[in-house]
């Protein structure tokens, strides 16, 4: 017996985007760090109804080149990147995220945005 | 306009509350209210003093529900079986329990994705309830009682289980499935629930009038 | 010299909605405690951006009755509606939000739902 | 896609910046800014020295603006009447000061919704700003620093000005009026703020590559 449910159909399958974005701090920040910052930057900026509607979902962060990929539905692209746009700090220090680029895939993203940043 | 107009010469039940005080205040604000009786099984109950305490709320409440909560999929059987005088409720989560109780036919489902990473639902499970006719209840209480971050993901989980509701065309309530007085809620404002899990205004209604009578004429 | 902007016209101006709300609490509130409990379930649902999307403004609150008027974008009645549905609490007691009604003019809304509660 | 594809190829213009740091950084990431160097006047300025100053700083940075931060209408005409080799910018707020700038025909006058209980902005003005081709600067970093409260504010007031814009056909910018490198954005997050106020995404763009470019027109 199944102990997790099935894919859905496609049709009620959720429409998302990938957003790559750089952070720039005065440290280095961990992925766990950027990962908290990006759900406090959602709930704050959406609250926890308009969260549950973008449906921001951190994928990656490549804690060299300070860049990562986050996921969203994409009618929220531009709610989620109003959100990063107004981070200031990340566990107490300061920084500031610059989307690099949106695209429906990772593969295409990471082609795009993020290949001059080591990413493959 | 017509909207509110109807609103006030509406009729709306609540499903489950799940204590005198719930049912009290419930009663002020809804036309009908179905008491829960909870019943955490890990055997086989007394049926003799169950059928006694059943009987007594039946005196006190007039509908009555039973919230199975276990893990164990034959003691759902056993008491879908036995039919008690009252509703069958399941209380969702465990998807072993999920499914059984959609198979063996009870009442209804309540939050299956309670305590869960995943809506514990899926289209598979959708197509039994249809068939079955077990409605899916959608429990505001569950949200009053977490942290942001966790309302953002039942209400995901919630979401993406009306979707599957509504295009199995599943029955289903909203409810408070309040414990207590505080957790109780007015009809109009258990409908917004469902509102901004997707439904129309007419299918948040529904799910507070058409499915709840429906399933009390199986009383 | 004017000191404050003028009226906008007529279709430049929000289309607002009046609801109507009672609270049940474990003692009586006071306009201020639910003035801020409004802000506060709005800004905890909706967050900043959707708060200033949905524009809920405190109206009045009767204290006798603890029955109040609260005005939001007509466009967002049921994301505040569902905010204070979410309430369990205001300035630390218990407390529970109940929507009498809504409608487009403050007027129409108090002889329909605030009347039985003593208001004119 | 090709929204993102259009988006590497833009030219964008960040209009005003307020220290050395905070150009370097925009410069990175914009293919045009603006110096803006910030001057507070109770009276008139000393005209030499200031002269000698904007000539230093255009050496410096290329494109320079000068931000009138004051109460007094009138040093707000002797400025523009001066004409310096200089964007004149207006700080909003005072509703004295946000309609005798756009009287004045200056280039541009910023967030005049600043320190506000209302947008400091109605069709009246919009009808001026049109007329005199005075653009309204929409920044950023005033959002950086204040409460979840105050930004709700802020953001109503600034929808509001950019309904009244759209209409009236006014000039605009979005910038990010960074006084640090630390309230630097992006042009494409810059854009966001834009459309979260309620601008279309071409709308959005211009205010950040047509507009501007208009202004620049006029060193």
């Amino acid at each position: 017996m199944k102990e997790k449910p099935k894919y859905l159909p496609p049709t009620l399958r959720d429409k998302y985007r990938y957003i790559a974005f750089q952070v720039i701090g005065e440290r280095a920040f961990t992925g766990e760090e950027i990962k908290r910052a990006i759900w406090e930057a959602s709930l704050s900026t959406l609250g926890f109804l308009g969260s549950a509607k973008a449906k921001p979902w951190f994928i990656k962060f490549d804690e060299k080149s300070q860049t990562g990929i986050v996921r969203v539905d994409r009618e929220h692209v531009e709610e989620l990147r109003f959100a990063l746009a107004l981070v200031t700090q990340v566990n107490g220090s300061r920084a500031i995220f610059r989307t690099l680029g949106v695209s429906g895939t990772i593969k295409r993203l990471k082609g795009k945005f993020l290949a001059q940043y080591g990413w493959r | 306009m017509s909207e509110e107009l109807s609103f006030s010469r509406d009729y709306f039940i609540e499903m489950d509350v799940r204590s005198d005080e719930a049912y009290q205040l419930a009663s002020e604000w809804f036309d009908e209210v179905v008491f829960t009786k909870k019943l955490v099984l890990e055997s086989s109950p007394d049926w003799g003093a169950l059928r006694e305490e059943l009987k007594a709320l039946r005196g006190a409440y007039g509908k009555v529900a039973l919230l199975l909560v276990t893990k164990k999929p034959s003691l759902i059987r056993e008491v879908k079986n036995r039919s008690p005088k009252a509703l069958i409720y399941v209380q969702g989560g465990d998807m072993r329990v999920n499914r059984a109780a959609l198979e063996a036919g009870v009442d209804a489902l309540i939050s299956p994705w309670l305590g869960r990473k995943d809506p514990g639902f899926d289209h598979i499970l959708a197509g039994i309830a249809a068939k079955n006719g077990v409605a899916v209840g959608f429990s505001l209480s569950p949200l009053l009682r977490v942290s942001p971050y966790e309302r953002v993901q039942l209400l995901l989980f919630m979401a993406k289980t009306w979707q599957l509701v509504r295009k199995y065309d599943v029955p289903r309530f909203i409810t408070s499935s309040a414990e207590g007085r505080w957790e109780v809620r007015g009809p109009r404002d258990l409908m917004s629930l469902g509102i901004n899990l997707g439904m129309e205004i007419p299918e948040a209604r529904a799910s507070l009038n058409f499915h709840p009578r429906s399933l009390l004429l199986r009383l």
